[in-house]
């Protein structure tokens, strides 16, 4: 079994799925013979030829546009979005029509599409390729939002992407494609959407993140767990839905809890979290629920783009103030 | 050097003029001595007509809400879907009523959707077939995407799409020409040019001679037509769609016509339109130019015409009967909102579908 | 001293400023002859001719595009998007220029425009016309979003937009735009953005909303008082950035919060506002802070439109609730 | 009736052939004989190569962040920047140096940009030029908005971008031809066709002969030129650009020329592109055929090409040493993430300013 980057992973989630389903297609920029920017899609188009993995024309719109008339008639397109940045023309034909197909006509049609894109700072590239966009989508009716943070969560919740009968936006954090390597075994195993993965236990405080931020925030448990200090990390994994019950739960036992994400803090799906700790887990609320997050302010170009993500340090120091209320 | 290294022109086609003669020096269609076709095609544009004026009455009277007049567009939207096959897709804006009736949609089911109902999108007509779509031009990439999963698939299938003179200026129907060229894709796109954006005149879209050109862009094959000459209007689509299943790509058709009626029913024209244009226009619209060719072709006479307005008239208030008992009689239930969101109800919908089932509104939606 | 609507606010603001500043320009679809669909630039072009009042070709994305160039060259460009859902194609030159160009040529050059859309449901209009996406711009650093409720905060707050010298989303609530009238002099006087505004003062609840909603709202405020109960009803108005410390003030006082938005629950506005009591007021609550919100569905068409829209007995239910805890 | 009611052509032009010589049968603009301008044009050209080599060494150094080569695109770009007023404005995307570095950007600014410090867009060019412009194609509309915020102030300026063969699909692109086909803008748009979007190659756009068409769905005068000819774009740009400030609107000007680099130096060619490919372009490349002309004219040598290219290294070493001084011994403070985001910072950012100062990133930026 094959120790693999979580890219990697998402490459051999495509190449299972793409062997296992006629219908799926890989559509965009630079996907083929150039197997993407960060080679997701690298040999694909080898694999299963230039009418399975397509490179289009530089158009967003149009890409998301014909995804949605793809789908419609029997395709599973996976969009990939060059960067996150360059999402935003995309966000008319995703939120007005794949997200509402279904809905507008009472189910007789749907848009079975997943729309990836590398997303998230860290990797000192130029504007609008370190943006953290998630809650943009998060908040739109009829999307999914998943997120993956490992190689196997992204192989296993890209499977299910696919497979997934409605439009899913699947964001890869770009800064840890090539972090760990993890034994992933290509046996076509989805994991589940729409829940949240205990990525470990702890008893004083619960450490709630997704994609990239889990890096500095099992780090920060680790720095916690010197100083004696038990905090639980949970890896969201899919923002929108939400799995509360699985950060209720951990909060009614350590009653303190801090959110991080690299996003602007402002309506972020931080603050999703946050809002339902104030309704259903006020009485457990040992402390304020603090957000370690970017700042509002836009991604800085690279020089001081490490000032801008939130650090170990910052989620260490946060945690600490949750502990100073007995 | 100075070379010319390519050059490109749009022709424009009229067969039938407004007094609904031949014209002459020209090869007519073939169609224009299909009596039987020009006949139905005329009962089906007439349909159209005595359903969109109930339609306006029935919006005037508080029984339907917002809706948009297809009045003088008839010949275009007749032709267009006429000339379609049932496999074909039909991505439509949303007045192309006489399109869809061809096609199978019930005029229930339009006024099911107008009423406020969406079981008016789960329409009789292809299960294929797109519903309406309000975001202007978006349609027309979504038709780009099914005639590229036809072409990826190998099936003789074309899809065909309308958009407006505005439509005409907006992205996603520039970059689907692009698209149709880049891949050579199974596709018609149709402006039906009716000379009006809501208040905005076609002359404030752009300053070109022709909406037909911006096909040259991608060079695809761009002509006119005069929108309100069926002959002209289908032997258009008839040329571009066996073009299309024939893998010979896309083309875009302009056609020429004028929105009798306000924009919709929410709209007031004479604020911004003058009059005597509309008088003007009324001259040239499709249905008595056609009604002409066919009488003096001996095909048509004052009884045929009353017989065809009385059954238009019962089909019609049938339709709205269907369309009244159903809204009253069978509503849809408050879960509606909620089932169809997603294949299977999510967890946290569930929770919110009782908070809505809690609460109704009071008194229905008025 | 004129009783006016508040479209007809809108119109009174927008002939203010393009009488005082000749760099005012409004732009956007039947903006001109027509008066705008909901008429509120009814007469300007008329008073200001086809050069200040111009109608576009049908293309949201150039809008937006050019709206950022006119205002780089001196300009201030009022857009009216026609309706809310409208705005999205908008939505990649607002975020990744207009909300940016300050910050990345280092004050260089600015984007001071006004992006106008009549916003949210209740009016029985077809799908995409009765949409509620404030959180989507709010999440974006860079810009202001900004919600009047009433005709003398239409006026005051859209002068406020106009004059600001960095991009200000404004979103018109559409369903009250002939609600009431009230007396609103034509005196250029501006009101502050970034504040909340209290309508009603209590100290048993706080009701935070904003926009059409706060109809609703201080019809519930009235029942509630029925029943003995004093609600605190606050504006929030502008709802990027936001005035958390008025918000947080209250609850200090009633110790109970019922956020009520229009808006889908998920990531919504509502979140931030929960989420800001979890950390700073998290002391204060005696009650689980609740919010009544617009369902995780897509806007029904219009015969189920009043099924989703918060009604005030949902609210003052959501109180009650607040109110069971001692 | 079937009538041709418009057609259109597009031309092409060369003026100055591979090899350096004339060529005949065609009226040769009067710039081939202004031995000043073409001098001074060759030596911009030849400044920006020597900053480009520098560039990507001081990328593969790790001193600078992903650059975009402008190599083989200095005909094109220089013409542009040359030909424009200083009160004209520029809406670039992001390998325009030549265009810029004679506007008056320096070659340390361009580095500060790409090396991490939003500084280098506050730039010594024109204070309403617009910065590099990352998403494609949306500089189009800025432009389009200059252009058209020119015209309502009735000033005789001119907006110019540049976008590639992969950008003139995208929607901006289009929606600008078609705005400033609506308002007759004083609007220059260049379609610099280096023939690849990073991987995808300038026939997957689409099919059409040329790109310079698009314009066609506007009706703007549209032509294509030899881009790697100075003489041919810098003619091109004279007529497009006193024809938009004379009042007579916007046209379209494609201009072919390669990209002898990677996309940028996150990118590697050779895995998608035919090094023969490469090959080929270069013996079309645009310096080589100049300096040849200009030394049958006489006007340059050995001596000089020598003289020009240890100037050009003396300038572009002392703009690196300008741009490592600043960045590391005056690099920005915490403060400038904040303090341009609203003209005045808002109170929830001076909260979020105190936080990031409280917590700097270790060791900077690496
Ligand atoms: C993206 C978008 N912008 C604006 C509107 C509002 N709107 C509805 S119809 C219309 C005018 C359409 O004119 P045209 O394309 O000529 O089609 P017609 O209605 O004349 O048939 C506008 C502006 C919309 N529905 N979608
Ligand atoms: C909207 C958007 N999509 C994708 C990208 C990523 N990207 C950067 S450059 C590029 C190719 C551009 O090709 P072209 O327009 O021909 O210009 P060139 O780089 O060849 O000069 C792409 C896809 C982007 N910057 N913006
Ligand atoms: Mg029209
Ligand atoms: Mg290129």
């Amino acid at each position: 079994m094959a120790q693999i980057t979580l890219v990697e992973a998402v490459t051999m989630a495509l190449a299972h799925e793409m062997k296992e389903d006629p219908t799926v297609v890989v559509f965009g920029e630079d996907v083929g013979v150039n197997g993407g920017v960060f080679r997701a899609t690298a040999g694909l188009q080898k694999e299963f030829g230039d009418e399975r993995v397509i490179d289009t024309p530089l158009a967003e719109v149009m890409i998301a546009g014909m995804c949605v008339g793809m789908a419609s008639q029997g395709l599973k397109p996976v969009v990939e979005a060059q960067f996150e940045g360059f999402m935003y023309p995309m966000v008319d034909h995703v939120v007005n029509h794949a997200a509402r197909l279904r809905h507008r006509t009472r189910g007789r049609m749907s848009c079975p599409a997943v729309f990836r894109a590398p997303w998230g700072g860290g990797i000192h590239a130029p504007e609008h390729h370190s943006d953290s966009n998630e809650a943009t989508w998060a908040h739109f009716p009829g999307v999914r939002t998943v997120i993956p943070s490992s190689p196997s969560r992204a192989y296993g919740l890209l499977l299910a992407a696919i497979r997934d009968p409605d439009p899913v936006v699947f964001l890869e954090p770009k800064r840890i494609y090539r972090w760990q390597r993890e034994e992933v075994e290509d046996d076509g195993e989805e994991l589940p959407l729409d829940v949240c993965f205990v990525l470990r236990d702890g008893t004083d405080v619960t450490l709630v993140t997704w994609g990239a931020m889990v890096k500095e925030t099992m780090e920060a448990a680790v720095a916690l767990e010197k100083e004696g200090v038990s905090a639980e990390v949970i890896d969201v994994a899919t923002v929108a839905p939400l799995d509360m019950e699985t950060i209720v739960e951990s909060v009614e036992k350590t009653g303190r809890c801090v959110i991080v994400h690299e996003a602007p803090k402002h309506c972020g799906v931080g603050a999703e979290i946050a809002a339902g700790l104030a309704d259903q887990g006020v009485w457990h609320l040992k402390a304020p629920v603090k957000r370690v997050t970017g700042y509002d302010t836009v991604m800085p170009l690279y020089r001081n783009e490490m000032n801008y993500m939130p650090s170990a340090e910052r989620i260490v120091h946060a945690a600490k103030e949750t502990l100073e209320y007995a | 050097m100075a070379a010319t290294i390519a050059s490109f022109k749009v022709d424009y086609f009229q067969f039938l003029d407004e007094t609904g003669q031949l014209v002459d020096g020209t090869q007519i269609p073939a169609l224009a001595r299909d009596m039987k076709q020009l006949t139905s095609l005329y009962e089906l544009m007439t349909l159209t007509r005595v359903f969109d004026k109930k339609a306006v009455a029935l919006q005037r009277t508080g029984k339907l809400g917002t809706y948009a007049s297809s009045l003088g567009h008839e010949a275009a939207h007749a032709a267009i879907g006429s000339a379609m096959r049932e496999e074909d897709c039909f991505c439509p804006m949303y007045r192309e009523y006489a399109a869809q009736f061809y096609r199978g949609v019930k005029m229930s089911e339009v006024l099911m959707y107008w009423g406020g109902d969406e079981r008016g999108n789960d329409f009789s007509g292809p299960a294929h077939d797109f519903p309406w779509c309000v975001p202007i031009a978006t349609q027309c990439l979504h038709a780009a995407g099914a005639a590229m999963a036809y072409k990826l698939n190998e099936q003789k299938r074309v899809a065909v799409t309308v958009v407006g003179d505005g439509g005409s200026s907006k992205g996603d129907f520039l970059e689907a020409i692009n698209a149709a060229s880049a891949w050579k894709l199974p596709l018609v796109l149709v402006i039906v040019n009716n000379q009006w954006a809501i208040s905005v005149p076609r002359s404030k879209q752009n300053s070109a001679r022709t909406l037909a050109q911006k096909g040259i862009a991608g060079g695809l094959p761009s002509i006119q037509v005069d929108g309100n000459d069926l002959i002209a209007t289908r032997w258009a689509m008839d040329k571009a769609i066996s073009a299309a299943r024939e893998g010979r790509g896309a083309s875009v058709i302009e056609m020429l016509t004028y929105r009798l009626s306000d924009h919709t029913t929410a709209d007031d024209a004479r604020r911004y339109r003058p009059e005597d244009e509309v008088d003007t226009a009324w001259k040239k619209e499709p249905l008595v130019r056609l009604r002409n060719y066919l009488s003096d072709q001996g095909e048509w006479d004052e009884v045929k015409e009353e017989q065809l307005l009385k059954d238009c008239a019962d089909r019609v208030n049938a339709a709205v009967e269907e369309y009244t008992d159903r809204v009253e009689n069978d509503p849809q239930p408050i879960e509606a909102m909620f089932k169809y969101m997603f294949k299977n109800l999510p967890h946290h919908l569930e929770e919110q579908l009782e908070i809505a089932k809690r609460f109704p509104a009071k008194g229905g939606h008025h």
